[in-house]
């Protein structure tokens, strides 16, 4: 313990890495309840309005929710992927993965903005005259839809920047076999962004 | 609590874990095709919640770290249920 | 201050002062504790001071008592507030609506006032709404309270005891005039009541009242 | 003044202090850049009592316009926006950070024997993000239309209704909130990983143990409003349905989850002072502290029970009868461990060697004002009688003698007991005890007359008010002046003394715990040895021989 205080201090050298895994799984708590906030929303919702969120769900594409399902998990897999690719020393690999994971966050959000746009020509979106003629329900039903995947994509891009950060950092070899915790850190981080996802799907686009 | 990591897990464990989850999300696209009543909600909340749990465990290294981390994550969960379930000690039993 | 004003009273100051009792002697027995250990162990009269780890029997006792004191308490809260809840089937029905800043009630014979009057010795259940935002209906004499929401509806009940006139506030912040959002209930002998209820014109004498 | 007891961890000889360390840069850069987290304490104490001025400035005016029935200096619109910014001021950016962030960011590395918190960097930010939520929420006092006038509470639907800015001070709070959370985060990876050899967990000062307690309320119970505050913040921007009646939207839904957060934020405003009052006592008591584990195991507790107990906000809204008896017992049973700390503190005195220093006088007031707001708080617990008393000004007394009386005076406290040590130089203690006897009388005598006129019916948030209520406002809006005295003589005391005062030993009152063992101001680095622990964090057993042997 001695030791890591003071290699701490003297700021140059590698910090404590556990340290550095409990930061981040602290945060990854705070961002796991402010989804948990809009989850109890949803539930709180669903058990007051079910009948009008099943009705409203038919408006969303399943076909769509599950590529973007499978682009997700796929996106993990590559991460992980990624992380033991650098442990073993093989840069080269760790790079190549961590670009598909990143290539696939863009296929998501591509994805995505297909899905809200078509919404928005069958004028659904916030506001509008259409969805305000909408049962009360349904109404709360589409806000919930908006607010949480377009947070949830807010994270995928946030996670976006930061592989890419991750990206420049391994090919200057800031990161590296040796000191791999920000890989390491920024692949929890992604791993979180797909499990909101494992339970967005189910919970938007398959209700009866 | 000093840290061991010492653990790679192997890319084939990663794509065993893959593919275990690909076959859990076509299972629950599958079961929300019946009508089970009340049912469909937990069925797919049981296995979004099997699937949180393998990328948890495996993709997040959980399974691997010490144990603190585990202990961490399950204040955090437990947290997040007393939260919903306090809710609707509310909800459930208004007239 | 009326005193039993409404069935309420009794339940809810006896509650008060349950409750007051045990704090203030406990508020006076740990502050002359403080006062007379800071007098009698002073650094001047006592210089050398003993060091005291714990005592587990003491432990033991400053959690048991205190827990059988707030169970109780709970108990006498709870058992006051299961009363507040329970309307009999034969009240007499009100409907209060709120907005900012006025209330207005509506009797089941379709008559609208903007104060309150009831008949006492009768149970007087008031169904509550809000037109805009919330508001929160209170009697202070009578010790009860209500919030007013919007797509809720609430109630409340109270058999008014005594012949009086009463102040009705609102004690959820409403916006501008919250402050002035206040009206009056008359409680009347029943044969008062029903002149008043019978006639079409709003102008009958209130002062029976006080 | 005492005479050092412990050997003093100067290493060889004088070392610079942190205040003249050498500089990475010039000016105020060196400060608002500084990554130590002794400077970023001090950055935080300078933001926050500046914040405090203005929330007393607004109080000041509140309880003018209050002073007798009618208007007095303003309109009744002027009267909710400095209700509602006094609310937002002195909760998010005065009790929240006033002790964790302040004196925990200075003391919490040093009491645990470590050179810094786990990340100086982020810790940093953690202040960069104070700042700029601090200036969000009160940009609104320039924009057309003026601050929210919703009361700090933002409830649904007037929030989505008023005219009035809301978004800032929405926006604010959500970024207040994430610089609450990162400090949380950091004093929890630090207590896990930069413990000095030999200090156990139950060698940890019992302040520790309550940043502890409050770092894990500040994670796990913040982002909750965070999401809120930003919901309502969206749903007024967008028109997006969440919370709002007319599009379905339910405002008890909104009340829950505003509370889940907003009930723990008092325990994360109450546990560090309690934590405090546990340093506090056993130093001017000179003995160590009676029943170390169950104050340390008490803060987790409130921490624990203190998350459960939000809907007690609620009890006159209309919830189930399941959720209204369960919301009271729960807040029945926070009352055991709060109680227990307070027996604690009391019998810490029994026997002790007591020397009422000012910080000694604060930390027994403390005592006094929390048992009053905490008896006061068992009435609103208490169901058939919360029906009454809720949303009167019985609510905002018992609020302000936890809050003000209770953390208020506990921030004094650690403000006079640590001061010697933050700055290297010693204040007036006769002036100061005297600035502590006018904040004592006049606390008491703006907020108990509250209590008394709200239980005779006198709502809360209110402009304007009844005749029969006059005399409780009259003696409350005097008590405001006396109070207000009080502040002034001890802010200009200890400012004086910043300038004058004459220069500090490292250990002025006889402490034990680590931060008393090094120079006063502390170096750059804190220790120039790292100190390994082998005694109990208020052990004066070996303090009394040293005293044996020199007499």
């Amino acid at each position: 313990m001695n030791q890591i205080a003071e290699t701490l201090a003297s700021e140059h050298i590698h910090r404590d890495e556990v340290g550095a895994k409990i930061g981040m799984w602290l945060f990854l708590f705070t961002e796991l309840i402010l989804f948990g906030g809009m989850f109890l929303a949803y539930a709180v919702y669903r058990f007051s309005y079910r009948d009008y969120f099943a009705l409203a769900s038919k408006e969303l594409d399943v076909f769509i929710g599950l590529i973007n399902t499978l682009i997700l998990l796929t996106s993990s897999l590559t991460m992980a992927m990624s992380i033991t690719a650098l442990r073993r020393g093989n840069k080269k690999l760790s790079l190549i993965f961590l670009s598909s994971t990143i290539i696939f966050a863009l296929l998501f959000l591509v994805n995505k903005y297909f899905e809200w746009s078509a919404k928005f020509n069958h004028g659904l979106f916030p506001g509008s005259n259409d969805l305000l003629s909408l049962p009360r329900g349904e109404i709360i039903y589409f806000g919930l839809y908006y607010v949480m995947t377009g947070l949830h994509a807010v994270h995928v891009i946030i996670g976006m920047i930061i592989l890419l950060f991750m990206l420049f950092y391994i090919k200057s070899n800031k990161v590296n076999q040796d000191y791999y915790i920000m890989l390491e850190n920024s692949g929890l981080y992604w791993h979180l962004v797909d499990i909101i996802w494992i339970f967005l799907f189910p919970l938007f686009y398959l209700i009866h | 609590m000093e840290h061991k990591n010492n653990h790679i897990v192997g890319y084939g464990t990663y794509i065993f874990v893959w593919l275990t989850l690909v076959t859990l999300t076509a299972l629950t696209v599958t079961v929300a095709s019946f009508d089970l009543g009340g049912f469909s909600i937990v069925v797919a909340l049981i296995i979004a919640s099997v699937k949180a749990l393998l990328v948890m465990l495996i993709f997040m290294h959980l399974k691997f770290d010490d144990k603190i981390f585990r202990i961490f994550v399950a204040v955090a969960f437990l947290t997040l249920m007393i939260f919903i379930v306090l809710t609707f000690s509310d909800y459930s039993f208004i007239r | 201050m009326i005193l039993n004003a409404s069935n309420f009273v009794k339940e809810v100051d006896g509650v008060f002062l349950f409750i007051l009792g045990i704090s203030l002697f406990l508020l006076v027995l740990i502050t002359v504790l403080m006062v007379v250990f800071v007098i009698k162990f002073n650094r001047k009269r006592n210089p050398r001071s003993k060091n005291i780890k714990g005592n587990m029997a003491l432990e033991i006792i400053w959690t048991v008592i205190p827990t059988l004191l707030v169970v109780g308490m709970f108990y006498y809260g709870w058992y006051g507030y299961k009363k507040m809840t329970a309307a009999p089937k034969d009240s007499f029905e009100i409907n209060v609506t709120g907005r900012m800043w006025v209330w207005e009630f509506t009797y089941p014979n379709g008559r609208k006032t903007d104060t309150l009057v009831v008949p006492i010795n009768k149970p007087i259940k008031l169904n509550l709404n809000s037109l805009d935002v919330n508001h929160s209906f209170f009697i202070p004499a009578f010790r009860i309270k209500k919030d007013v929401i919007p797509n809720k509806n609430n109630y409340l009940w109270f058999i008014s005891n005594e012949v009086g006139v009463y102040d009705i506030a609102c004690a959820e912040y409403c916006g501008l005039r919250h402050s002035y959002m206040y009206s009056k209930l008359y409680s009347l002998h029943q044969n008062e009541f029903e002149k008043w209820y019978g006639s079409v014109s709003d102008t009958v004498s209130l002062k029976t009242g006080k | 003044m005492t005479t050092l007891n412990v050997p003093i961890n100067e290493g060889n000889g004088n070392h610079l202090d942190y205040l003249h360390s050498p500089k990475k840069y010039k000016g105020i850069l060196n400060w608002i850049l500084s990554t130590d987290h002794k400077k970023i304490g001090i950055l935080y104490l300078i933001s926050m009592l500046t914040f405090f001025s203005v929330g007393v400035f607004f109080g000041f005016l509140m309880r003018l316009e209050l002073i007798s029935p009618g208007k007095t200096i303003m309109e009744p619109q002027t009267y909710n926006q400095i209700f509602t910014l006094h609310g937002v001021i002195m909760i998010f950016l005065f009790i929240i950070p006033g002790l964790p962030a302040v004196f925990g960011n200075f003391f919490l590395p040093i009491m645990i024997g470590a050179k810094d918190v786990a990340f100086p960097r982020l810790n940093l930010f953690s202040w960069w993000l104070f700042i700029t939520g601090g200036l969000v929420a009160l940009i609104s006092l320039f924009l057309p239309g003026g601050p929210a006038d919703t009361g700090w509470t933002f409830y649904i639907p007037y929030s989505v209704r008023t005219s009035t800015n809301v978004i800032p001070a929405l926006i604010g709070a959500f970024i207040l909130g994430f610089s609450s959370i990162l400090t949380g985060l950091n004093f929890i990876t630090t207590i896990h990983r930069l413990r000095a050899p030999g200090m156990s967990w139950f060698k940890m000062p019992l302040f520790v143990w309550s940043l502890y307690a409050t770092g894990w309320v500040q994670i796990l119970a913040t982002p909750i409003v965070g999401i809120t505050l930003l919901l309502v913040a969206i749903e007024r921007w967008f028109g997006v349905g969440i919370f709002d009646p007319s599009l379905g939207g339910d405002p008890i839904l909104y009340q829950h989850l505003f509370w889940i957060y907003s009930h723990p934020a008092v325990y994360i405003m109450i546990l560090p002072a309690m934590g405090v009052i546990s340093e506090i006592i056993p130093v001017y008591a000179r003995r160590t502290i009676f029943g170390y584990k169950f104050i340390a195991f008490s803060s987790l507790a409130i921490a624990l029970f203190g998350s459960l107990v939000w809907a007690h906000h609620m009890f006159t809204v209309g919830m189930s009868d399941t959720a209204m008896w369960i919301f009271s017992l729960l807040t029945f049973l926070v009352a055991i461990p709060s109680a227990i700390k307070v027996f604690n503190w009391v019998s810490t005195l029994y026997k002790g060697s007591i020397l009422l220093e000012p910080a000694m006088l604060f930390a027994l007031s403390f005592i006094f004002n929390f048992t009053i707001g905490g008896f006061t708080g068992l009435m609103q617990g208490a169901l058939a009688l919360n029906i009454h008393i809720h949303d009167t000004s019985f609510i905002v007394a018992h609020f302000h003698y936890v809050m003000f009386g209770g953390t208020g005076f506990g921030i004094f406290a650690a403000l006079h007991h640590w001061f010697p040590k933050m700055f290297g130089k010693m204040y007036n203690k006769k002036v100061a005890k005297l600035s502590w006897l006018f904040l004592f009388i006049g606390f008491q005598l703006l907020y108990f007359p509250l209590f008394i006129a709200g239980y005779l019916g006198m709502p809360r948030r209110y402009y304007d008010y009844l005749p029969e209520f006059h005399i409780w406002h009259f003696i409350s809006t005097i008590g405001s002046w006396i109070l207000i005295t009080g502040l002034i003589i001890m802010f200009t005391n200890l400012i004086i003394a910043l300038r004058k005062g004459a220069k500090a030993p490292a250990n002025p009152w006889g402490g034990v715990t680590l931060e008393w063992s090094i120079q006063s101001p502390p170096t750059h680095e804190n220790f120039e040895v790292i100190p390994v622990i082998e005694n109990e964090p208020y052990d004066y057993s070996h303090f009394e021989e040293k005293e044996e042997i020199k007499n």
